[in-house]
């Protein structure tokens, strides 16, 4: 498979896109069970594949390499040092096209300074305390001494899709047991049938 | 102190927002009823206001919490986002008032409140997706609206009778959800290309990132969800069940609202995200959904044709005119745009109309077949005149604001060069010709049934009927205010893409 | 201001109907109809000062699409028309309360409803200032009259209805508003305007000819071959049906707008330099014999009615087609000569059915003598139809052949005359047969109709003779068609 | 490849395995069960992704309550699929499309774990990893953006818990008397294990509610767990007896009462000037204090909405029973 080589990039560059190729196979499953339109429960249980799998991509897409959860770690809380993600942009010299962005996150960091905590130190050396990096293990949680954080958005977006998505399981087990009261099935071939028969006796009548 | 025309934005939205749980709160049919037309007058109020801001001194943006625009969720509200609010709010100002009687026949009473409910919810929904200038905030309020649609379409069931509108409201449900889905990844994969969910930042940066395979897929999958939630074909199919079955309330509700809202997001997707940036792809896709509106059209009108339920006529007949709606947005110029918005306003008016008489109707008679009905004209008199006149609008007879659309789209169509596009367009309008005097011969026609006694639907579900009818009439000869404001949100969609 | 009250009083009528309908006594409602086209007639009258002295009055009302109007301007032609269908509203209100009556019609209120209705919107176009204004009337004609086709609403009345509703409607979509459309695209604008809107572009004969035929065909009411089978088909209809509407009203809207579209919209020399009409006064011509020829085969004596006015519209429409300034006036002169002999012939047909039941010609034997009011109108009318003095047709086909002679050739003159000879020859039977044979002897106690029913075509019938007498006053009207009127 | 991202691809796997065995599976109730695995596959991954927060929830709501409500379903109905699984040749095409287009949209896409990509350098990450702190003092980022920033999603979010409830409701709601609990009588083994889970469970819930500024966790989650106590209660005992401790009436109450403590506190900021939401109005001040005040009064608001929404769904479900027609 083309995308599990991918992988073979260079490590700063993330892992390649495998696993977004592995959560493509679990939409598509997803999708398959709800098209098949077989049985009601499992469409429902195939959305519901689907639908974690587009949470699984985005929950991909916020991950940062090394990185930790996006609750601030003790050593990055401004009475230690305040400003860490600041030299990203060093690291994304080799990627030409992130270059305009990082100007754009740089600028607007300093305009964010300003309006925050005034004079903080943005010039400091945002090198982690010894003791706290050990406890929080570097080799996983720091790029170049700084704390790696995956990104909060995706996952603040996602816990909204989760509830969306137990809204319509419930929504759709409701509907299924209206169904399933008159049709005495759950099987849409079956309904079917029986709605065609009937609306044959309606025509006759 | 408080300078509240300034909240004007998201008030529009959190009004309803409030007034739903307000009303589960009471639990009183009549405190639910009140507060839902409250509401809806409320919302029309606003919009309109808004609509006169908006034209008078440019779009307003409305940073909710007061964050900045990548930070927070900003409201932007320029002259399409206000025309859509209008027609939603518009309707549902409408329909709400004539609910009363209408829903007290068709759902058991205990259940009232919470119709109501989901009705405000629904409206909150779509208010919420025409106001935001946020792509994720698209997809909650999208949400909001479906959810509610789904439990709204369901209380169509009618007791001891299979439950049908269930039934379509699983299968809606489904695909729904499918289309929800999809512009969740399209807006996901927008976002990991932009590091935004702003659309105005959006499509400031997805110029430079045009030629990517992500943005491209993304566009891809925003507009498929898109045109899945507007019911166009291919993927029109659960549209006529759902409208056949729910509620009548519902169907005039939804017909007049919820197709319109789904328009207004995919006319976002194709001029504001991707207009400048996927300019060829988009010109290309509008070539691809131009004839899926024609056969749309065609096979909307020939399948309402072959119709012997009103409701189910009417459905069909909303395939149709969607399909009307995205071949004025394939035409891609400036009378063919113009074209497919205002007619979302003059189908508001005309559908929601047409099916309140269907209500009114079904309200005596309790069906609507064909065959239940004859003679309809002479025991309902002014419900089947209203019937009427909502047909000729939809007809597309001039002095009706189903030929101002026609009009637009017609000489979209010679803008574009393609003649025969305008011959078709009013080959179709013959068509629904068919399926309206279809109605009106049953009505006029055949002689009453002497068995059951019928007299006029009360004046409360009337008078609205009435309203909205007129209004269609109104705005074909009076076009300016609403006509005015599609032209500008046409311009704005061609010249800058919207942002 | 003025032009809006004779606009606005037949729809106030029908609103006035509607209520008394339901509130009052027939007579009331009745009586209100009547006066009402007499003050509506009174008011088009007050027009003819002003026309006359080169003002030509407008209203506007909504500006539907930026630039385009819906608004109203009075000009000779038009001025013409609005006279022929508000005057003679006034006798066939008359006579539709006898017909009405005589039969006991049910729904007696929805019909003089429609009626004024209809009434209201041929005044429409004939006052419309631009095209899109007319074919909003025109439409609106369209729907107001298919309740008046289907008045019986039966199996019958719903197939008629289907053809007219099928045949004016598509055509006026199909054809009409793309015409419509195509001349507001190429030239961007629907005003009518002396000498046409085209001056000044490079166009085709091809392009002109087929916008031409969009217009021709178009206007189904003109009734122009192969578009002319709804007018027999709406027969169906009561008899004031197809007097006022069917003879008068609804076809006349259809000719004036084809005359007016040649005059204002194309223009005469336009069309002329540019032979796109050439092919009309084809189609037109053959109408003429075509249907003529039909009409010699009908019994129905409405439907032989029905055949001759096809033939008597394609008269019209090939005036227009000449595109000449004499063949034009002659054209509108028909309007009004036609209008007033063929109401004539539908009141006497009418008077006829009422009065005797008799529907078929073979069995009008006698009828001169047992019906003489009725019979002696339908006569006078006859004649007028057939072009003969002293009697108004004569003018008009006069100014047409003078028209063939100028724009055509000596072939469609010969086409006037040899229709002329077929109109003798459909016409006179039926006068032949009431005079010269004995009525049968079930005939015996036959009488006349109710007043009402007669004394309507006697005054129209009188008005042949005075349109004859004293035409000039026509003429010097429709003279100013091409002056260019100031305000 | 990092030990991490093995990891990873070995969830996956195992995840592709169950979704592939769901759709092979005749029998519902162990395609239910393997729903309900799923999602504790996928939480698991979340965690391994950082995701704290959204394992948490999927954890809770795709291998809680959503496998109990599918169950329920299934008790109402048969658990043997009737029909067979040859494969549909239609759905498959439209989601191998589906998957081609997904496919070549990765074309592009930054990596996996890139710390480049876009979304790591836009404006936006920017802001919430190195502002948000100063803005509300709170550590947990997700909380911030989810309560403040994005709040109006939140709101949103809330709506729709609620929009559910509503939803519920009508769909399956009966009178009282022709409610039919679903429930046998109870197992006193389950019912006493069960009641001595719920205290601890509560108190969690409790402490997630309230701990949602430090540690993953938040209004959402807790109002879950609270539900999930309740539901607990009930399924080891009977609907009714849960029904004592959190009766139908106030929870009916409680539902649209979260999200208008939300929306309140929302319009309690436009009142003292502020914009809709905007927390920094509400103490001038401090406009920290201000975002945690409104922050902790919204997260309070989801829970109670989300906590009773979910026990209403559940109990319209638990109630519907089967019906004789």
């Amino acid at each position: 498979m083309n995308i599990l080589l991918a992988t073979s990039t260079t490590a700063m560059s993330g892992e390649g896109v495998y696993n977004y190729g592995l959560v493509i196979f679990l939409m598509m499953t997803g999708l398959y069970l709800v098209l098949a339109k077989g049985n009601m429960i499992k469409s429902v249980i195939g959305l519901n594949i689907f639908q974690v799998s587009v949470i699984m991509f985005y929950v991909s897409m916020g991950r940062v390499e090394h990185g930790t959860a996006p609750i601030l770690l003790e050593q990055d809380l401004p009475h230690h040092d305040s400003e860490h993600g600041h030299d990203n942009h060093d690291d994304s010299e080799d990627h030409g096209l992130l270059q305009t962005r990082s100007d754009v996150a740089l600028a607007s960091t300093a305009d964010g300074n300003h309006d925050a905590d005034g004079g903080t130190d943005s010039d400091v050396h945002p090198q982690a305390h010894p003791e706290d990096t050990e406890a929080n293990s570097p080799s996983l949680h720091t790029v170049d001494g700084r704390t790696a954080y995956s990104n909060p958005l995706p996952h603040v977006l996602m816990l909204t899709a989760i509830v969306v998505g137990v809204a319509t399981t419930a929504l759709a087990l409701a509907l299924v047991v209206r169904i399933r009261e008159y049709y005495e099935t759950i099987e849409e071939d079956i309904v079917d049938a029986i709605e065609n028969r009937l609306q044959k006796e309606e025509a006759q009548s | 102190m408080i300078e509240w025309s300034q909240h004007l934005p998201v008030l529009q939205v959190v009004v309803p927002l409030i007034v739903a749980p307000i009303i589960v709160l009471f639990r009183n049919k009549n405190i639910a009823w009140f507060l839902a037309t409250a509401t809806a007058f409320f919302s029309l109020y606003t919009s309109i206001e808004l609509l006169t801001i908006v034209q008078e001194s440019g779009p307003i943006d409305y940073a909710i919490g007061n964050w900045e625009r990548h930070v927070g969720i900003v409201y932007h509200i320029d002259i399409a986002n206000a025309y859509i609010l209008t027609i939603v709010s518009a309707v549902s100002a409408f329909v709400f008032p004539y609910s009363y009687h209408s829903i007290q026949q068709e759902i058991p009473e205990y259940k009232l409140h919470h119709f109501y409910a989901a009705l405000v919810l629904c409206l909150t929904g779509l208010l919420g997706i025409a106001a935001t200038g946020d792509a994720f905030n698209v997809f909650v309020f999208l949400e909001i609206s479906s959810l509610s649609t789904y439990a709204l379409v369901a209380m169509g069931d009618k007791p001891g009778k299979p439950p049908r509108a269930s039934l379509a409201a699983y299968r809606y449900l489904i695909m729904g959800t499918i289309g929800g889905t999809f512009i969740l990844l399209g807006i996901g994969f927008l976002y990991m290309m932009t590091g935004t969910l702003n659309m105005a930042e959006l499509s400031e940066k997805l110029p430079a990132l045009s030629d990517t395979s992500t943005v491209r897929a993304a566009f891809a999958f925003i507009t498929v969800g898109a045109s899945i939630k507007l019911a166009l074909f291919p993927v029109h199919t659960w549209l006529p069940n759902i409208y056949t079955h729910a509620p009548n309330v519902v169907s005039a509700f939804l017909s007049s609202t919820a197709t319109k809202v789904s328009y207004y997001v995919l006319l976002r997707a194709m001029y504001t995200l991707f207009g400048a940036a996927l300019a060829a792809q988009a010109l290309q896709l509008k070539l691809l959904i131009g004839p899926m509106a024609l056969v749309a059209i065609f096979l909307g009108s020939f399948n309402a044709i072959k119709q012997t339920n009103i409701k189910k006529i009417l459905a069909f007949s909303s395939v149709a005119q969607i399909g009307y709606m995205v071949l004025g947005l394939s035409m891609n110029n400036l009378d063919g745009l113009t074209g497919g918005l205002i007619h979302l306003f003059n189908h508001a008016l005309m559908k929601g109309g047409l099916f309140m008489a269907v209500g009114c109707m079904f309200y005596r008679y309790q069906s609507v077949e064909l065959s239940d009905l004859k003679g309809v004209g002479r025991t309902m008199p002014f419900t089947t005149f209203a019937f009427v006149l909502g047909g000729l609008g939809l007809i597309g007879v001039p002095l009706t604001a189903g030929f101002i659309s026609k009009w637009y789209l017609v000489l979209g169509a010679f803008e574009a060069d393609v003649w025969w596009l305008a011959i078709l367009i009013l080959i179709a309008s013959l068509m629904a010709v068919m399926y309206i005097f279809k109605v009106i011969e049953t009505a006029y026609f055949q002689e009453p049934n002497t068995d059951i006694e019928v007299s006029e639907a009360p004046l409360s579900m009337l008078v609205p009927t009435y309203a909205l009818v007129l209004a269609s009439v109104y705005f074909g000869i009076f076009t300016e205010p609403m006509l005015g404001a599609a032209r500008e949100a046409a311009e704005m969609f061609l010249s800058a893409g919207g942002m | 201001m003025e032009i809006l009250i004779p606009l606005l009083l037949p729809l106030i009528t029908a609103a006035l109907i509607q209520i008394l309908g339901r509130f009052a006594s027939p007579n009331i409602r009745d009586g209100v109809h009547t006066l009402m086209a007499v003050v509506t007639f009174y008011f088009v009258i007050q027009l003819i000062g002003p026309v006359m002295d080169g003002q030509r009055p407008d209203f506007f009302v909504a500006e539907m699409f930026p630039g385009l109007t819906l608004s109203f301007k009075v000009e000779p032609l038009g001025l013409v028309f609005a006279l022929v269908a508000s005057g003679l509203w006034i006798p066939t209100s008359v006579y539709a309360f006898g017909y009405m009556r005589g039969h006991h019609e049910s729904n007696q209120t929805r019909f003089f409803t429609c009626f004024a209705l209809a009434i209201g919107f041929a005044l429409g176009v004939a006052f419309s200032e631009n095209l899109l204004t007319l074919f909003c009337y025109y439409e609106a004609l369209t729907f107001s009259t298919y309740p008046l086709v289907t008045h019986y609403q039966n199996a019958e009345a719903r197939r008629a209805g289907r053809i007219y509703m099928g045949i004016l409607v598509t055509t006026s979509v199909c054809f009409l508003l793309v015409g419509i459309a195509s001349v507001w695209f190429l030239t961007g604008t629907l005003t009518f305007t002396q000498g046409g809107v085209f001056t000044g572009g490079e166009y085709e004969t091809w392009q002109i000819a087929l916008l031409l035929a969009l217009f021709a065909f178009g206007t189904a009411k003109a009734a122009l071959f192969p578009f002319h089978k709804w007018l027999p088909n709406a027969m169906v209809a009561p008899t004031p049906v197809s007097a006022l509407l069917h003879a008068v009203a609804v076809v006349k809207a259809g000719v004036f707008t084809v005359l007016k579209v040649v005059i204002y919209i194309f223009g005469l020399e336009f069309l002329s330099e540019l032979g796109a009409n050439n092919w009309l006064m084809v189609v037109a011509g053959f109408t003429i014999l075509f249907s003529s020829t039909v009409a010699l085969f009908k019994d129905n004596l409405k439907a032989r009615l029905a055949y001759s006015t096809i033939s008597q519209l394609a008269y019209i429409v090939l005036g227009a087609a000449f595109a000449t300034q004499t063949a034009a006036i002659g054209a509108a002169m028909h309007i009004v000569m036609h209008a007033v002999g063929k109401i004539t012939l539908f009141f006497c047909a009418g008077a006829i059915y009422v009065g005797a039941h008799k529907k078929y010609i073979s069995q009008m034997d006698g009828l001169g003598h047992k019906m003489p009011f009725t019979m002696a109108a339908f006569t006078i009318a006859s004649f007028s139809i057939i072009g003969l003095p002293p009697f108004g047709g004569m003018w008009s086909k006069w100014f047409l052949g003078l028209g063939a002679l100028e724009g055509g050739s000596w072939g469609f003159m010969s086409i006037y005359m040899i229709s002329s000879l077929l109109s003798i020859a459909y016409l006179m039977p039926i006068v032949g047969r009431a005079y010269f044979r004995k009525p049968s002897e079930k005939d015996a106690d036959l009488h006349e109709a109710p007043w009402m029913c007669v004394l309507p075509p006697c005054l129209t019938a009188i008005g042949c003779v005075l349109l004859f007498l004293f035409p000039e006053g026509l003429f010097d009207l429709l003279n100013l068609m091409f002056v260019e009127g100031g305000q | 490849m990092t030990f991490v991202s093995t990891i990873t691809l070995v969830f996956f796997v195992l995840l592709a395995v169950v979704a592939v065995a769901i759709g092979k599976m005749r029998s519902l109730f162990a395609a239910v069960m393997l729903s309900g695995i799923f999602s504790l596959l996928s939480a698991s991954l979340f965690v391994l992704m950082d995701a704290v927060d959204v394992a948490f929830t999927e954890a809770a709501v795709g291998a809680g309550i959503s496998t109990v409500l599918m169950l329920m379903v299934l008790h109402l109905t048969s658990d043997k699929e009737t029909h067979s699984n040859e494969v549909k040749v239609f759905p498959l095409l439209i989601a191998v499309l589906c998957g081609a287009v997904l496919l070549y949209a990765t074309q592009d896409m930054p990596h996996f774990g890139d710390p480049n990509a876009y979304i790591h350098q836009s404006a936006t990450a920017d802001h919430y990893l190195n502002q948000s702190y100063d803005d509300s003092h709170i550590p947990n980022i997700v909380t911030t953006v989810l309560a403040s920033y994005r709040g109006f999603d939140t709101l949103g979010e809330t709506t729709v818990v609620l929009t559910a409830a509503v939803a519920v409701m009508l769909l399956l709601g009966r009178p009282k008397e022709e409610e039919h609990d679903l429930s046998k009588s109870p197992d006193p083994i389950i019912e006493v294990g069960a009641k001595m889970l719920i205290p601890y469970i509560l108190l969690f819930a409790l402490y997630v509610q309230f701990h949602g500024d430090f540690g993953p966790g938040g209004g959402f989650q807790a109002g879950v767990m609270f539900a999930a106590a309740y539901i607990l209660h009930a399924l080891s005992g009977t609907v009714r007896s849960a029904q004592e401790a959190a009766s139908e009436n106030v929870v009916e109450k409680l539902i649209p009462l979260g999200v208008l403590l939300y929306a309140a506190v929302g319009v309690w900021c436009v009142l003292k000037g502020g914009n809709f939401l905007e927390y920094n109005a509400l103490d001038p001040e401090h406009p920290a204090h201000g975002q945690h005040l409104g922050i902790l009064l919204v997260e309070l608001g989801v829970g109670i909405t989300v906590f009773s929404a979910m026990l209403m769904i559940f109990y319209k479900f638990a109630l519907r029973g089967r019906e004789v027609r």
